[in-house]
């Protein structure tokens, strides 16, 4: 815990961030276009991220989140003919309302009950949509017309899927949530949730109401989860069952595992890592699914807190 | 088509692979050594234009639930770059391949669509067969701009709710095969059917098409059956096909589909009803394997049939040799690795329709996109030849969707028979929409 | 058909899938309980057994009973053997975190996956049953291979039992389960306890899998439904009880059946996986567990 | 004078055995409480129900005037009853002063300022003599540290009744005497209920002592009455371990 230093985290984030914007300007066009979606997911590792690594409740059904968010932005839009603020809403509020009811029921349990609960309850949203495919478009998914992916501000409009928008885009969700959760993780009520994690019942017996604040933990992160869902939606174009298969629950997991759980910028760490760990050796072999796995375990073995926990363990204890 | 996706498909974790029939080791250096700042396409290369290949980027179900296709995919795809170049490229210009795998996932499909475009510069993207892939990498094209020729059989592309830039004039949409089945079930099998079908997109294909086009033959669907697509196991369903059933439709795919029809045959035994199902059950497995002794008897329909048949056409025989495949459909030199013959070819079609496009268009570079997608559109009919080895086709360019002929086999002593080929017309229907009126 | 053949088929079919899940169930029951660890490759120890179930079974001629025998011995001693080594060469050295664990179990999960599918490929693969035998029931007909992999699973559940509660590996086993430092303080050399246990686990899963093969063929995805029922089951069964895991099983594979026989399928599979979410729920330290420890 | 504590007929019965039976138990303001008994005796219990940690099977708990037998362990610690863990329970990863802060931030709740917490964090430190060890990882103080942290928690929460599982186990005689001071100096501020096993602890602090054995209240009084008490003795020796 860092009471210290509040500048200098401060300073980090800011950085990370003029980082990335300037990035926009040098980074070639594939990579430019691949970080933005990069950014969009590291919003979703830092949304699992919340809960993982903060509150200590691992959870194998974020992925629901993610699709509660995709799905609403996109159904409002392709159902519904709404504008692209309203669907981002929309995606934001489903996520909200899906976290809090699973939250309700899933916090009833504990560790690997959690685990499971929190699975089979994204199995079940999962199977909810293909069980509404006229709706839903299934497991082939939809796409979200080009047309109305379009951000009409006043006089001037924003075509979400130009390059640059979409980027600068993906790029304010991503400084938005990274310094929400900075300022949560700084705040009070980021101490108590760190409290809970290592040790529930004490922190109950110092006057928390844990059961409250889990809960809210679980809302916040199922929020952060379903903007970057909306956000997908919106600034990629299609909405598909896949997004919500325990795949994509795990990943996250995975992202931040690597880059480092309780960090708030190992999630953006670790799903850049995971993106270029491919990109790099599946120019090598078509079998790079092996050297991903052995990089997995050689990372597990000699980073066992993920690269930015490793790193703050062993030398910059300030980081938050 | 379209498939369950797997909870661990190997691969839903990022990137794509990258490795050309052509290797490219010198971007793969680049890539390695200085991560973030590759940047192949800052060289402009439309000076060396007129000598450099066109290329052509190929999405392939390498690895996921796909991979059993994206295998003979490509092995059709190699066999018809290389027919083409023999005869002197694309408006003189070689032809090259570079292929990424989508792990047979839309969201990597994407990234693999916006690769082809930013950073391998490809002409095309080409050779999408899943249908969800389909869909999930359209927006990318449409973005991008960059012209996308599939080979899916799905009614996405002719839907028109997909976007001007996606094509699919190498195989008949799945609506129209379903259509052109009806009369022949209707006159052939009974007019009693039950359809088992998975409970996902391609499935929903038949169920929506089926009952009307079977109504308009005088027979009629009498129960629906959906299969939840995590289904390993089938018979605690088969119960809810009703006893006065004469025809059972079905139309499983998945690695699961053996155990469909074992089961089914178990349950039946040698006192069933008619069967009548789609290949796409069967592609890449051996109809003669342990268990499908049941299926003896029963119809399929196939897009271009697996075993050779007496009347094949020379284009035929010569496509199959091209392919390496033998007269049981299955890899020359291996008979137990068994093709997916009722679908692959359309990945040769498809590329003799670029061809003559880009011809037509007088194509250049990806500068010319837009004339490719118009001279695309403007293309109607393709003949029977050897670019053509599965028949005649007619193109409709304002739904991007070819029509060609179908075929309905019988199995009959452990191979596949056509006894029926249906007309080009029994499968057309009104068009939804008109990809013309979009803007370029 | 009527409600009677119809509840009999269906609960057939539940007690087949039951059998199968029971057995690679208690394998992750196994690794959960005695080690504390998520194995996320478990899944692929079982294709693993599938897929060298084919393999064994492809290179011995003869009578397909022979070749599926053969698989039935060789297959869950290669995968025991992988597993013993994945073991000893990753999870001991992560001293068993249980998040390192998870990443590490996901690396293996991939590099299984990739090798089975550059060496034994993308098809789906049958294996012939060692006998075909089909039981003509005045309804249906019904597979007696079906029938034998219940008998078989209930015999095997039961040598574990025994081994588990009778032999002195079973003591040792139990003791390092129930407090793995007082087991060492007491001279039981808990790491090769942990090594044996993975190695267990995984060939009880692959004994599943060669069991299920010749019913629903050898494909290189086929690990991750069973993964996911199992993880289920062990939850809800109680952590590290048999009992448990035998009747979360049975009671998972029969729910299954039955409740497809009111609802269409899709839906049948929402409520059931709904209804067990909120078994959970409700009693989180599952049917047979005690305290939530 | 209303009693702060008060319970009435408080049993818990865990199956069949009865762990604390129909117990009635006053505790008047200010009072330095001693609870005493053999191994499972049922104090722990006893407390637990009281700190809200466990829900008795039977019977009600007053706190000053207000039945509190159904409210959530956390209200009563806002209500001003406080429990230290009989086994050590800190968060070990945090730093000293992160543990303090926590209780702390709770007590402050109107404008809690950055300079508040500190000066409230550092009060509690003092007291318990920890200050100087502040920044440093609580898994890292020796067990005796750990004990002191654990009491100083509890006074950071500036509670009216604090309870105290066992606190001298495990520590040195020097750091009994500096404890004794210790418990001295917070019953100025807050009524104290003390589990102890240690006689001579309980000789020194206890105002009252009373006397479990085998779910129930055996005896009640100073410490004088209950050295003399025959029963209490007869329980000590006759089915103390």
């Amino acid at each position: 815990m860092s009471e210290a230093s509040p500048a200098k985290a401060y300073a980090l984030h800011l950085g990370v961030i003029a980082l990335l914007f300037a990035l926009s300007f040098v980074l070639p066009e594939y990579y430019h276009g691949l970080l933005a979606r990069i950014m969009v997911l590291a919003v979703f590792a830092m949304g699992y991220n919340m809960l993982f690594g903060y509150v200590g409740l691992l959870s194998l059904g974020h992925a629901m989140f993610f699709g509660a968010g995709l799905y609403g932005a996109g159904l409002a839009i392709i159902q519904l003919g709404w504008g692209v603020p309203l669907a981002f809403l929309v995606g934001i509020a489903c996520g909200a309302v899906l976290a809090l009811v699973i939250g309700l029921l899933a916090l009833r349990t504990t560790g690997v009950a959690f685990m499971i609960v929190t699975m089979m309850f994204a199995q079940v949203f999962s199977l909810l949509i293909l069980y509404f495919a006229t709706w839903t478009g299934g497991d082939q998914g939809q796409v979200v017309p080009q047309p109305a992916r379009v951000l009409n501000l006043g006089a001037t409009s924003l075509d979400l899927t130009d390059p640059t928008v979409r980027y600068m885009s993906a790029l304010l969700l991503f400084s938005l949530v990274l310094l929400v959760t900075l300022a949560i993780v700084r705040s009070r009520y980021g101490r108590v949730l760190v409290a809970i994690r290592e040790n529930e019942e004490r922190t109950k017996m110092l006057g928390y109401d844990t059961f409250s604040n889990k809960l809210m933990a679980v809302v916040v992160s199922g929020t952060i989860c379903a903007a970057s869902g909306a956000a997908y939606a919106l600034l990629f174009g299609y909405v598909g069952s896949s997004f919500a298969s325990v795949q994509y629950s795990i990943l996250p997991l995975l992202w931040v595992l690597l880059g480092g759980a309780a960090t708030t910028l190992g999630p953006l760490i670790g799903t850049v890592f995971m993106y270029y760990v491919i990109d790099v050796s599946s120019g090598y072999t078509s079998a790079y699914l092996l050297i991903v796995g052995i990089a997995l375990i050689l990372l597990v073995l000699f980073f066992p807190k993920g690269i930015l926990g490793t790193i703050r363990q062993r030398w910059l204890g300030w980081l938050p | 088509m379209a498939d369950k996706n797997g909870f661990f498909d190997l691969s839903k974790t990022g990137l794509i692979s990258k490795t050309g029939l052509t290797r490219r080791t010198a971007l793969k250096g680049l890539a390695a050594g200085a991560g973030l700042a590759v940047a192949p396409g800052f060289v402009r290369y439309s000076q060396a234009q007129s000598s450099a290949p066109i290329k052509i980027g190929f999405q392939s179900h390498r690895t996921g639930i796909g991979a059993a296709y994206g295998r003979w995919y490509e092995k059709t795809t190699a066999a018809a770059v290389k027919a083409i170049n023999a005869a002197g490229g694309i408006n003189g210009r070689q032809v090259e391949v570079i292929i990424e795998d989508d792990g047979t996932d839309p969201g990597r499909g994407a990234e693999v669509v916006g690769k082809f475009a930013t950073q391998h510069k490809t002409d095309i993207v080409f050779g999408t067969l899943f249908s969800h892939v389909v869909i999930g990498s359209a927006p990318a094209a449409g973005e991008a701009k960059i012209p996308y020729f599939v080979v899916s059989e799905g009614h996405h592309v002719a839907s028109t709710k997909l976007n001007r830039y996606v094509f699919q004039p190498g195989i008949t949409d799945v609506k129209s095969q379903i259509q052109s089945m009806a009369p022949w079930i209707a006159a052939n099998a009974g007019k009693k059917v039950t359809q088992i079908f998975p409970d996902f997109a391609f499935g929903y294909d038949h169920r929506d098409y089926l009952p009307p086009a079977l109504k308009a033959q005088g027979a009629e669907v009498i129960a629906q059956i959906a299969i939840p697509p995590t289904e390993s196991s089938f018979t605690k369903y088969f119960p809810q096909i009703p006893p006065e059933t004469e025809v059972i439709y079905h139309v499983m795919v998945g690695p699961a589909v053996l155990t469909f029809v074992k089961e089914l045959g178990e349950f039946y035994g040698s006192n069933r009803p008619q069967l009548f199902g789609f290949i796409d059950s069967l592609e890449a497995t051996d109809i003669n394997s342990p268990g499908l002794e049941f299926l003896d008897g029963s119809h399929f329909w196939e897009g271009s049939p697996r075993y050779a048949q007496p009347d094949d056409s020379a284009a035929q025989k010569a496509y199959r040799a091209a392919v390496g495949i033998d007269d049981n459909g299955a890899a020359v030199g291996d008979p137990k690795d068994v093709s997916t013959a009722a679908h692959m070819f359309g990945c040769w079609e498809t590329l003799y329709v670029v061809k003559k496009a880009m011809e037509d268009a007088g194509y250049k570079g990806p500068e010319d996109r837009a004339k490719l997608v118009e001279a695309t559109e403007a293309l109607t009919a393709f003949a029977e030849g050897p670019e053509h080895p599965q028949g005649p086709k007619t193109f409709n360019g304002k739904i991007h969707q070819c029509f060609g002929i179908q075929n309905i086999s019988k199995v009959e002593g452990g191979k596949l028979k056509v006894v029926h080929k249906t007309k080009i017309e029994d499968g057309l229907y009104e068009a939804e929409g008109d990809y013309t009126k979009q803007a370029l | 058909m009527h409600f009677g053949p119809h509840l009999l088929l269906a609960a057939l079919e539940g007690l087949v899938t039951s059998a199968v899940l029971a057995l690679t169930a208690l394998g992750l029951s196994l690794v959960f309980g005695v080690m504390r660890v998520v194995n996320v490759a478990h899944g692929e120890f079982f294709m693993l057994g599938a897929v060298l179930a084919w393999a064994i079974s492809t290179a011995i001629s003869g009578h397909p009973a022979v070749g599926f025998l053969a698989a039935l011995v060789i297959a869950p001693l290669i995968v025991g053997a992988i597993a013993l080594v994945a073991e000893r060469l990753v999870l001991r050295r992560l001293d068993y975190n249980p998040e390192a664990t998870i990443v590490a179990t996901i690396g293996m999960l991939y590099i299984i996956q990739q090798l089975a599918l550059t060496f034994y490929g993308p098809e789906a693969r049958p294996v012939e049953p060692p006998f075909s035998y089909r039981i003509l029931l005045p309804w249906f007909g019904y597979s007696g291979y079906k029938l034998s992999i219940i008998a078989a699973s209930a015999l095997l559940l039961i040598a574990t039992w025994l081994v588990l509660t009778r032999t002195r590996i079973g003591l040792i086993m139990r003791a390092t389960q129930y407090d793995s430092e007082t087991a060492q303080a007491f001279g039981i050399p808990v790491g090769r306890v942990y090594g044996g246990v993975f190695a267990l686990g995984a060939m009880l899963a692959a004994i599943a899998a060669v069991l299920i093969v010749p019913i629903s063929q050898a494909h290189y995805l086929m690990g991750q439904d069973p993964l996911l029922l199992s993880f289920i089951v062990v939850i809800i069964g109680g952590l590290g009880s048999l009992r448990g895991t035998v009747v979360a099983a049975v009671l998972i594979g029969l729910s299954d059946g039955i409740i497809s026989m009111f609802f269409s399928p899709t839906l049948a599979k929402i409520i059931a996986t709904l209804l067990v979410a909120m078994v959970l729920v409700f009693r989180p330290q599952g049917l047979f567990g005690t305290a939530s420890r | 004078m209303t009693p702060l504590l008060a319970t009435k007929g408080l049993s818990r019965h865990f199956g069949g055995l009865r762990a604390v039976d129909n117990v009635d138990f006053t505790l008047m303001p200010g009072e330095i409480r001693a609870v005493i008994g053999p191994n499972g005796a049922g104090k722990t219990t006893f407390v637990s129900m009281v700190s809200g940690r466990i829900q008795p099977s039977s019977g009600a708990i007053v706190f000053d005037g207000a039945d509190i037998t159904g409210m959530p362990a956390y209200v009563r610690v806002r209500q001003g009853i406080a429990y230290t863990f009989q086994i050590t329970s800190i968060y070990a990863n945090l730093s000293v002063y992160a543990n303090v802060a926590l209780p702390v931030q709770l007590t402050l709740r109107h404008g809690p300022s950055k300079s508040a917490i500190q000066a409230a964090v550092m009060t509690a430190l003092e007291r318990t003599g920890l200050a100087d060890r502040a920044h440093m990882p609580a898994g890292q103080l020796s067990y005796g540290h750990q004990r002191l942290l654990e009491v100083a928690m509890g006074l950071a929460l500036k509670p009216r009744l604090l309870i105290l599982d066992e606190p001298t186990q495990g520590l040195a005689d020097s750091e009994i005497d500096n404890f004794i001071v210790l418990v001295r100096d917070i019953a100025r501020s807050a009524t104290v209920l003390l589990i102890e096993h240690n006689m001579p602890v309980v000789m020194q602090l206890a105002d009252r002592i009373t006397v479990f054995n085998a779910g129930k209240i055996l005896a009640e009084g100073t410490p004088e009455a209950i050295r003399e008490n025959a029963a209490v003795q007869e329980a000590y020796l006759g089915t103390a371990p």
